[in-house]
């Protein structure tokens, strides 16, 4: 237990990163609110995002632009912070797409409520 | 000229859906030439697999490899068509030509206006490029990427149709799917940690000389994976946003859905199972055992969730649900024979779903009938789209002369060499319920009086599309030559890596 | 081989031109039905001739890597024998049973699709075929059971549809254990799976029993069958006591002889039990027959019993055992089919199907009875009919292969069957004597016709049993 | 519904607790010696000016070396655009007639 603290404590940022994920996941799972669904989703994403972002850092390194002005020698790594652009953008979409369809449904139904929505479907579709 | 386009054909029919796709909207008012591109797109795709798979069966196994933009492989992404990538592509083109063809001048009732129609097709256009790219690329994050864009695009085509209930099934799709995906970025997330590597030959070499020392990093990796793709590929108690989006959606999108759209994402999973993680670690994680009981939950399961429903196409979307459970089945037998199987199960289902949920439409758009017990007589009113209805059940059920039995045949035999029973006994017990769920529909169809309306077999592009699909189903049930050939082959480089 | 195809195609091509047919023109599609299936029946006997004469006939192909072939052994020679023959019976008798009835193009086309699926199980060489045309059966008949369309009939077909597929699945199963085992499926070159003596063996021939079994209808899978009874006359004397039914029969053989062979069987202990279920099944099935009012479903019962008779003389794994299985398969054929055409011809003419009521039946449809009692003589095993030469054999198998009960119980049988049958007939001629014109006009002439031939014939095979010997011997040399 | 919020909580948990476990097992953070670091890194790092005359090195990864992922993540947005589009722009003849 002590060994497994000391290295969390060691990897603090993989941590947050779950710590984010889980809040997240456990905000898609409970809330009835779409958008609260949405924003669940939001927080999983960015967990992982800092998961990567972590996984490409060194302590003490530099920025990976070759400048003048940068005097370090060490250069973290540039991978993860590409893969994490083109990840950021797909989250960005995802979130668009969503909230294009929260506007339907609210434009249909009047909430944003999913246990209401699937209330009132089902008493459209009895009748 | 011809050299070029040879060298450079893996990622040509990756990229001649996506190019067409975004010129596609600038012809929206033309139905005409919007129709016409879509289709000589795919047949494009079609001869472009069909030459690939030529190739690759006539290299007897070595792959081709392309190197996007020059750079080798560790820094650059590779595409890799060897067997496994051929197969596919022909799968998705077999398939998405027929349905094409099916939704030509078909889909204003349920989408709406030209504007409207042109972007769904758009949309398929995406989604069959983002499959093809599944097909053949060898890089994790690309397959991420990959994922979204195969995600979003079913999710838009689901709200294609102009209804509420489609776009609540779109949401609850588009949440589940994301949650997924994310997951899946997860997992690609710790091997790239461990592994330092994106490029799925890399990674695996990586991977089996320090997996004993990081046991619970694989563990929970091929967990993500795992939980990841099984809720895309609607694996059972995952299941939970698929009948809602595979019976609202379209019906030509529910077809490419349910045939393609999951395939995309088990072959992704299979990908990486077998070529990031390996058959040993497979094995030393005991992953195959839990494959297999999901399968078989998954097929018993599904199975009964079908025989409840009356609504004909979310019987056919829980169908879906029992069919995955024999890939996934298929996916946890480490031998040659039950991959083999679970890969021409998997063409096998793709053609004949599609063809079941097209000839579904097309009842649904001839008589403006949803339930199974409203459809009686109706095989001798629309007797073609009947026929076909009934050739894509017999093969689901596994009828010698189908595709189903064959796959069927390997999936059992793959069971017997890795020693399983009680799932041979699924496998036979799926088979029947299968019937049980499908042949009522059949039986109302044929032998229960007619009734007096004036429903009519769809156009002709609508009729040989069914054909086209019916007349492959049997093709792939009594010569299945160069498919199975590729399918083995594939199975076999999967189990030869390490 | 062109016989070969021929024999096989005829039926199929027959049912496609029914079914392209006008409805209306009953008569031209009489002659279409009558044709076909005249000339399966001709090139099947052409077919036999040759496997008897020693001619090798085979069509092999491939499909999915999986080879089939149609290559009739004796065995095969003789189900399809007797399988085309009893068809242009029952064609016969369905123009007369069915003149008046509804749905007359979908119940020919099926007919005759059933006679090539039935050929094809008959003429298959290897298990992928025989396994092939099994299932693809019992979706030809499928449309038959059902005819009649009521909700008990829809229910009928469920149950059919639900036994023959699982039944049909056990045996998938165990052809692929086969093949693995033995890595080929051919019936030719002596049993399959000689010299391959596994632990799990029994429990490979339970699958295939099993599977087989459903439609062999041994007890307890027999449940299908006299649900089945739904069906019109014809398709119930042709395929629930014949067609269908052999085809379990003669697949439980092929098992038994081709893919065990006699004398892998006889290291099993699992086919040591196997003719005691046989003779449980032969009881139980003719003791619940005397319970039933209703004459088709006492035949239904009946059949039951009957079939573990031919199932019986396989398991013994004697020569006389099988001989008296193969001639108890061509004779109780005959014999049942006419109790069938009997029940047929009385439910049609007088409207009566409970044995309860038939009294004085005989007096208005004399012929009739009189095929029928012949008929319940040769269910008995009485002499001068054809079943008591395969009841004789049928014992001395059973006292050669040392289980001297099992003849106890088929003479116990043939005393049940007694009680089963001849108060029947008795009720039938005893009350008043009343002259009518039930058995007159064209259409009875039709169902008759058949009837009283079939009486003949098994007649003429007891009093001259060598007309099938030769038959019956080449099938015994050929597995023993 | 209380019962099942909480049943997903503690699974939840459960999970969260076999993932820091797994987290603890990663290389530990920020050290140069990381398997990420590896000459994948190091050729991004030391080459990427010659290879493609960008100084940023993200830069030359996302429109280089990857420029594949980034034509998808394009693709990625259409998809988006279009899916927006899809649901919420009805003709307000569909709209009423619905």
């Amino acid at each position: 237990m002590r060994i497994l603290l000391e290295k969390l404590m060691a990897n603090y940022p993989y941590f947050a990163a779950v710590v984010l994920f889980t809040i997240g996941a456990l905000t898609v799972m409970t809330r009835s609110n779409l958008f609260k669904k949405l924003i669940g989703i939001n927080i999983m994403e960015s967990g992982i995002f800092l998961m990567f972002v972590a996984a490409g850092n060194i302590r003490g390194g530099a920025v990976p632009i070759l400048d003048e002005a940068n005097t370090k020698s060490v250069y973290i790594n540039p991978l993860p912070s590409a893969l994490m652009l083109t990840g950021i953008v797909v989250s960005v979409s995802v979130t668009a797409f969503a909230l294009a369809l929260i506007v339907r449904l609210y434009k249909s139904y009047g909430t944003t409520d999913a246990h209401r929505i699937a209330e009132m479907r089902n008493e459209v579709s009895e009748r | 000229m011809t050299a070029a386009i040879t060298a450079n054909l893996p990622v040509f029919v990756v990229i001649a859906p996506l190019f067409v796709a975004f010129v596609l909207p600038t012809f929206a008012r033309r139905m005409r030439l919007v129709e016409g591109l879509v289709i000589f797109v795919e047949a494009l795709g079609l001869v472009g697999a069909g030459y690939l798979a030529s190739i690759v069966l006539a290299q007897k196994g070595i792959p081709i490899i392309y190197r996007l933009g020059g750079w080798p492989a560790p820094w650059g992404i590779e595409l890799e068509v060897g067997s496994l990538g051929a197969f596919f592509l022909l799968v998705i083109a077999g398939v998405s030509l027929p349905v094409a063809l099916f939704a030509r001048g078909n889909l204003t009732k349920e989408v709406g206006s030209k504007e409207r129609v042109t972007r769904f097709y758009v949309l398929y256009l995406l989604l069959n490029g983002a499959l093809a790219g599944m097909a053949v690329t060898n890089d994790l994050f690309n397959v991420f990427v990959l994922v979204e864009v195969a995600t979003l695009s079913c999710c838009g085509l689901v709200s294609a149709r102009n209804h509420p209930r489609a776009a609540e099934a779109a949401f609850t799709y588009l949440i589940l799917a994301t949650l997924g995906s994310t997951l899946v970025l997860g997992g690609i997330g710790f091997l790239y940690i461990t592994t330092g590597h994106l490029n799925m030959g890399f990674s695996s070499q990586e991977l089996g000389r320090i997996w004993q020392d990081n046991p619970h990093v694989v563990w929970v990796a091929i967990s993500f994976m795992l939980v990841g793709f099984g809720v895309k590929s609607a694996l059972f108690p995952l299941h939970l946003w698929l009948p809602d989006a595979h019976s609202t959606a379209p019906s030509p999108a529910s077809a490419i859905l349910s045939g393609l759209a999951i395939k995309g994402y088990l072959i992704c999973l299979l990908k990486i199972l077998y070529n990031v993680f390996g058959h040993t670690l497979i094995q030393a994680f005991a992953v195959h055992r839990i494959l297999v009981l999901a399968g078989m939950v998954a097929i018993i399961a599904g199975s009964i969730l079908a025989l409840t429903q009356d609504e004909l196409k979310r019987r056919l979307a829980f169908s879906t649900v029992a069919q995955v459970g024999y890939i996934y089945l298929g996916l946890g037998l480490v031998n040659t024979k039950g991959l083999t199987g679970m890969l021409f199960y998997l063409a096998s289902h793709a053609v004949s779903k599609s063809a079941l949920f097209l000839a579904a439409g097309a009842m649904i758009a001839a008589t403006g009938k949803q339930s199974i017990s409203e459809l009686a007589g109706i095989g001798r009113k629309m007797p073609i789209t009947m026929a076909v209805f009934t050739v894509g059940s017999l093969s689901l059920v596994g009828i010698p002369l189908f595709s189903g039995f064959i796959g069927k045949w390997y999936l059992i035999l793959g069971n017997l060499e890795a020693g399983n029973i009680i799932p041979v006994a699924v496998i036979i017990i799926g088979s029947v319920l299968c019937a049980a769920y499908l042949f009522p529909i059949i039986r109302t169809a044929y032998f229960e009086p007619v009734a007096d309306e004036d429903w009519q077999d769809p156009g002709l592009p609508q009729k040989i599309s069914l054909i086209l699909l019916a007349v492959a189903i049997v093709i792939l049930g009594v010569l299945p030559g160069p498919f199975l050939e590729l399918a083995s082959r594939a199975a076999a480089e999967f189990l030869v890596l390490q | 081989m062109l016989n070969l195809i021929l024999a096989l195609s005829s039926g199929v091509v027959g049912g496609l031109i029914v079914a392209m047919m006008p409805q209306a023109n009953h008569r031209l599609r009489n002659l279409v039905v009558l044709v076909f299936s005249a000339s399966g029946m001709v090139f099947s006997w052409r077919v036999a001739q040759m496997v008897f004469a020693g001619e090798s006939v085979k069509i092999a192909g491939e499909f999915g890597g999986l080879a089939w072939s149609l290559a009739p052994d004796p065995l095969g020679a003789v189900f399809g024998l007797i399988a085309s023959t009893l068809w242009l019976f029952a064609a016969v008798y369905s123009f007369g049973y069915m003149a008046q009835k509804h749905k007359q193009r979908t119940y020919y086309t099926f007919l005759l699709i059933s006679l090539s699926v039935t050929l094809g199980v008959a003429f298959s060489g290897n298990l992928v075929a025989l396994y092939l045309f099994y299932e693809l059966l019992t979706f030809a008949t499928y449309p038959l059971v059902i005819h009649e369309r009521s909700s008990e009939a829809v229910k009928a077909g469920s149950k059919y549809i639900l036994y023959s597929l699982s039944g049909a699945g056990a045996i998938l199963i165990a052809i692929v254990i086969t093949y693995r085992w033995a890595g080929n499926l051919d019936f030719a070159g002596g049993p399959i799976l000689v010299g391959c003596l596994k632990p799990g063996l029994s429990w490979l021939l339970l699958l295939f029993v099993g599977g087989f079994g459903v439609k062999a209808a041994i007890m307890p899978l027999h449940r299908w069958l006299p649900a089945a009874m739904i069906a019109p006359t014809p398709v119930s004397a042709l395929l629930h006591a014949v067609a269908v039914v052999y085809s379990g029969v003669y697949g439980i053989l092929r098992v038994v002889y081709s893919v065990f062979g006699h004398e892998l069987m006889g290291q099993l202990s699992f086919a040591s039990i196997l003719p005691w279920i046989a003779a449980f099944t032969i009881l139980v099935g003719v003791a619940i027959a005397t319970q039933q009012d209703v004459l088709k479903r006492r035949l239904a019962y009946h059949t039951i019993s009957q079939l573990s008779y031919i199932l019986l003389g396989a398991f013994t794994l004697q020569p006389w055992g099988l001989t008296g299985a193969i001639l108890h398969m061509i004779s109780y054929s005959t014999l049942k089919v006419t109790l069938f055409f009997c029940a047929g011809i009385i439910a049609e003419q007088t409207g009566e199907t409970k044995v309860s009521r038939m009294g004085g039946v005989g007096w208005s449809l004399p012929k009739t009875m009189a095929a029928f009692g012949i008929a319940s003589l040769g269910m008995i095993g009485m002499l001068p009919l054809n079943t008591f030469w395969s009841k004789y054999y049928l014992m001395k198998g059973s006292v050669a292969g040392g289980r001297w009960p099992l003849a106890l119980v088929l003479i116990g049988s043939g005393i049940i069957n007694a009680l089963c049958f001849i108060p029947t007939v008795v009720t039938a001629f005893s009350g008043e004597r009343v002259r009518s014109d039930t058995e007159q006009g064209g259409r009875v002439a039709l169902m008759l016709a058949p009837t009283m031939f079939l009486a003949a014939i098994s007649l003429f095979i007891g009093l001259w049993p060598g007309i099938v010997w030769s038959g019956v011997q080449a099938v015994v040399d050929w597995f023993f | 519904m209380r019962i099942g919020k909480l049943l997903i909580l503690l699974v939840a948990l459960l999970v969260a607790y076999g993932i820091l476990i797994t987290v603890a097992e990663l290389p530990p953070y920020g050290m140069p010696d990381n398997p990420v670091h590896n000459q994948v890194s190091e050729r991004y790092i030391n080459e990427a000016v010659e290879d493609t005359g960008v100084l940023n090195m993200v830069t030359a990864i996302v429109l280089d070396y990857r420029a594949y992922d980034t034509m998808f993540e394009t693709i990625v947005l259409f998809t988006a655009t279009l899916a927006v589009v899809i649901t919420l722009k009805t003709s307000k003849r569909e709209e009423s007639g619905k």
